[in-house]
């Protein structure tokens, strides 16, 4: 099996559903020809599949993500891109409102089979406008699904599966994770929706996070066991629908749950899943659940201050210490 | 452009067919049984049977949340739309709609929608899926004075334009946006001249006579479906009551309300008289016609009357379409 | 003490800060002349102040969003309004990454004394787009301070604070609450930011809600108390700043814990309270924290649907009885 | 117009100083002193040099991405803006906001946005404050031709056109966005004529001439000031290096890159020669103005590289002002 980049492996299942099905194109800005995505993840789609499948647009996020609802609606499946996850504020109303709603609010006369990618997360020094992961806001919006893959053999699995999805799907990635590289088949799989990974058995406390925390704390699971403290980490792979079985269980078996994602800390997912864990599993609880997550400010700028704003596997060690 | 008969009888069957419909609405808005607000399309009835005289049915058109007269001009079901405002099951939208999602999509109704400005990045997207797929079909998409002053009203009309799509842009310029007269929020003396500046052709037509409105739009439709691109037509109307359920509409002036609401004005006159003298009707024929309608919209009015309500359980379905 | 409206204890508030202070100005879609807000807070001020500065504008909520930045950070103290919740959407970049986030990224260099107000909530039966309660969102936002403003006293206070504060406020209202009195002094007086309120005393449970349903909180907490369950009634009156001491507190005294808000679940602000009470007061806690909310759809629109998706008294006391 | 010799001399200066500031930019970062990305504005000196040199110190400018010689141009702190980029606690906004971000308040910047777009509501508002606080300054904004497609810009235009606000639109058109030609996304010649839909008065000038923008400039402000509105002014411009940091702009034909990056075009040239034609200035005191320049910006990076980074906990700072 080849070793490929989460960046490759992405771009190999758009291609593959491309040629899968003709009704799948894609869109946003710069996503075509003369650039590739500003994080090259289309690179080299225009030449293949031309430019009206592989269509630039304009700076227009509201309009991008609602001309994928319209196309969604009458018998296309777009691929939109918002080209930064913080530029998502522009386009709320078509994703939240529209896209999210339209099912619903009409019944069930039409579904919304769109895929809208947008990547979150810091760690390129590039500040408030650009570094944010909102993630909470959509899974507190109802009729969305969200895809969180942090690995290379999970994005092509669940490229597919959301493109095949007839809802409409946030497929969500993370700056630091398109260089991380994984065995990716050639062949066509999918990665299901709703069904966590345990990325690592462990015995005395959960982790469960998302994106480049999750391999910070794969690091420190590894550092951790150095002194005896085993450790099982979680990996959501989707938001919503979300696997809470899995999670739950794990927490069964060891009393104790860090939660490790890279948002500020205010209503944050992790927010979330502490709340409904306790809800769900308080008489196996142990100890209070732990979230780890940025400090409630923007993103800053500099080197030492992003620094001490993303969590760091000293910070997620220290959570996990405190309460093993 | 000399036009048919039929076509004139067909104007005046739409114009009337509205127009009855939503005196309707009133009616059951005073005996109470319409939950919720609304928002009348009295006064506006031309517009809406111009525009889609001049379409087919594969044909789409995108409503707004003065949407009613939209959908039953292009042919919706008279039961499913009054039980869908008085929020019954057997509504269009089973009850979870109302009024200002009034939508029906098996007769190429994209959707109502109560966000103002939302449905233009929509019917860009169907239009673009119209083009990509290769149909012949095209997309009407209405929208008010005030709409066109929301940040989606450029984007859409430029997307559009740069990708010569199938798509007739229809401003509803009925002078008020609620209480806000269009003069004060737009300093042009049209609006479709914004649209100018996307090198769009359009054009200003009496929003009150579905003669000239169908005549702009056959022009249009005609663009459209030869591959040169998007129009927009300025229809220029009025409303008969206020803006929604309580607003008695006091804030306008006698003089302006004395000229729009007046018989001369009046949309039905209008195309009755006129289809009249083309010999397109006699004044007998008009009165069945008449007849019929009316008859139609009571017996809609009492199937949904006679409906029941949704379960309350039913609130939990539809939000998502399930995976094949 | 004369009784008030929630509805005129506000306009008062306004009304008073503007008197004060000639740099704090209204402005927003149809707050003016003709109309006076579309749950006509603002009806009147402009015939006492003067249309430049209770201002109608066009329907660009973004930009009447950033109208607002522009002028707070050059000397005016806008007071803009957002006519519905859900319309939020269209104003996000300009709410969560200028506003909230301008004086962090600029160093300190400036700051945004900026209230932002609109209304969330159902029970109007007007769907989907209009009732709404996303006040999560911006909880999860940095930067940005949040009042929610259930009672007419508190109204007129908190809205004075946040005129005054030198930090952009979201001032949260909620469409069921502007018809209910309470005495409210003609003086000036204000409410802290940061300050919940013991509703009522008790000893068995607490419970934290906000808006509509902290009404319903106390009338089960009226009910219960015939049955000798004593609960204790908190509401935060800012979300941001968060007075989790007061909460706290509380819990260790009773030990037990209900949320009820009118937000869909996943992710609500009762999602963030509970994972924040289980961290702090975890030794406390005799049992899991429940959460009531709505379920996970969008809002419908027919009675009984819209009946079942807000939480009613019954479903409150039962969360209630569930953990006592 | 006739201009006089000392305004000829300014506009020399300002124009070099942007380019011996950005020329140094560069130079810092092939010495990877430069967290994060950068937009360079080499090459399009001229807008910034004349459209500053017309406005006075109280007046406003309203930045974007691509800010930095926006920023020097209208009399920034270079040690302040340099040590910014290097995210140094010595920059004007703490390290906090880099590149993006370079913002100094106190010369009149409203701020530098990472959102493109962003900046055109701001200024709205920073216009509706000049004028309702009664001062005689005004605002100049500027954004990209690609800002142009983006909501914001329709809704800003037609606010400021309504209400006649002393607010300058600068549309800096150098023929992309990123990647993305404008001739793809723009479907008329200039972007200038958008605002005859708004009546706004609009011309496109040479933009790498700096009189030439002065001059336009100058008619403008002298509208604003007189209260007679907004005006547009299109400055045809162009990049000398990519988009940002890793872009080597391979996507423009040679023909182009060609013309526009000659001697010719060159805006340092055209102002420097200008100037000594029209005796305003002679070779020596030119090359006297570029050696003190060149000594301050070197000055200027000495002291950036030469301070301290902020302390990490600085990242807890800023986010809220302090109430009174
Ligand atoms: C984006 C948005 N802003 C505000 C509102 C509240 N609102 C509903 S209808 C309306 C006026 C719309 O005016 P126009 O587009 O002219 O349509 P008309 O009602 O005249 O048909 C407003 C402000 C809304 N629903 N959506
Ligand atoms: C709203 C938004 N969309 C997309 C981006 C990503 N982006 C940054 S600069 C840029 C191009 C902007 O083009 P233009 O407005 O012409 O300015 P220029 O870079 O040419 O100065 C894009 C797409 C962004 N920062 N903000
Ligand atoms: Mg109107
Ligand atoms: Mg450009």
């Amino acid at each position: 099996m080849p070793e490929k980049t989460y960046r490759d492996a992405l771009k190999d299942g758009l291609r593959e559903e491309m040629i899968r099905d003709e009704r799948v194109f894609i869109m946003g800005e710069d996503v075509g020809l003369n650039w590739g995505g500003a994080f090259k993840v289309t690179k080299g789609l225009a030449d293949e599949f031309g430019e009206a499948r592989v269509r630039d647009t304009p700076i227009s996020e509201n309009t991008i993500a609602g001309t994928a609802v319209g196309a969604a609606i009458t018998g296309m499946i777009p691929v939109a891109e918002i080209m930064f996850g913080d530029l998502i504020t522009l386009a709320m109303d078509q994703v939240c409102n529209q896209a999210a709603k339209m099912r619903y609010m009409f019944g069930g006369q039409t579904s919304v089979p769109l895929v809208l990618r947008t990547v979150f997360g810091g760690g390129k020094n590039i500040a408030s406008h650009h570094s944010q992961s909102l993630e909470s806001w959509f899974m507190h919006t109802p009729g969305l699904k969200i895809a969180v893959p942090a690995f290379a053999y999970d994005v092509k699995g669940l490229i597919k599966t959301a493109i095949r999805d007839p809802n409409p799907v946030l497929f969500l990635e993370h700056k630091l994770v398109y260089d991380k590289k994984e065995d990716v088949p050639d062949e066509d799989y999918t990665v299901p929706f709703g069904q966590a990974k345990v990325r690592r058995e462990g015995e005395d406390v959960t982790v469960w996070g998302t994106f480049f925390m999750l391999h910070k704390a794969l690091e420190v699971a590894d550092e951790l066991a150095k002194d005896g403290i085993s450790v099982e980490v979680i990996d959501p792979r989707t938001l919503a629908p979300l696997d809470k079985k899995t999670l739950i269980e794990s927490v069964k078996k060891t009393g104790r749950l860090v939660l490790v994602t890279e948002e500020t800390k205010t209503g944050a997912t992790t927010a979330e899943i502490a709340a409904t864990v306790q809800e769900e599993a308080f008489d196996w609880l142990d100890a209070p659940i732990k979230r780890v997550n940025a400090p409630d400010t923007p993103v800053p700028f500099s080197p030492p201050l992003e620094g001490y704003f993303i969590p760091d596997n000293k910070r997620i060690a220290q959570a996990i210490r405190e309460i093993v | 452009m000399t036009v048919d008969k039929k076509t004139l009888k067909e104007l005046y069957t739409r114009t009337l067919k509205v127009r009855r419909f939503e005196e309707k609405v009133w009616d059951l808005f005073g005996e109470n049984v319409v939950p919720g607000t609304l928002h009348l399309y009295l006064g506006q009835e031309a517009v809406a049977a111009g525009v889609t005289t001049a379409l087919k049915k594969t044909d789409w058109i995108q409503s707004t949340h003065r949407g009613h007269g939209h959908v039953v001009a292009k042919g919706a079901d008279m039961n499913a739309a009054l039980a869908e405002l008085l929020g019954k099951e057997t509504g269009s939208c089973k009850g979870k709609g109302g009024s200002m999602h009034i939508t029906q999509f098996n007769v190429g109704v994209l959707g109502a929608t109560g966000v103002v400005a939302s449905g233009l990045p929509i019917a860009v997207g169907a239009a673009l899926s119209c083009q990509m797929r290769g149909t012949d079909d095209v997309v009407a998409c209405f929208f008010g004075d005030g709409a066109s002053n929301n940040g989606t009203f450029g984007e859409s009309l430029n997307m559009s334009a740069i990708w010569k799509l199938p798509l007739i842009w229809i401003v509803e310029n009925n002078l008020y946006a609620m209480g806000t007269p269009i003069k004060m929020m737009c300093p042009s003396a049209t609006i479709a001249q914004r649209a100018d500046g996307y090198c769009i052709p359009n054009v200003v037509v009496d929003g009150n006579n579905a003669l000239a409105v169908y005549e702009a739009t056959v022009e249009a439709v005609k663009r459209a479906r030869a591959g040169e691109g998007p129009t927009l037509i300025e229809c220029q109307t009025y409303r008969m009551k206020g803006h929604s359920r309580f607003d008695a509409a006091k804030y306008r002036p006698e003089k302006e309300t004395k000229y729009w609401l007046s018989e001369e004005r009046d949309a039905v006159r209008i195309i009755r008289e006129m289809a009249i003298e083309q010999g397109a009707l006699t004044e007998t024929q008009a009165e069945k016609i008449d007849a019929k309608i009316s008859k139609d919209v009571e017996k809609a009015a009492d199937f949904a009357k006679k409906s029941d309500f949704p379960k309350p359980e039913e609130t939990l379905d539809d939000v998502f379409a399930e995976v094949a």
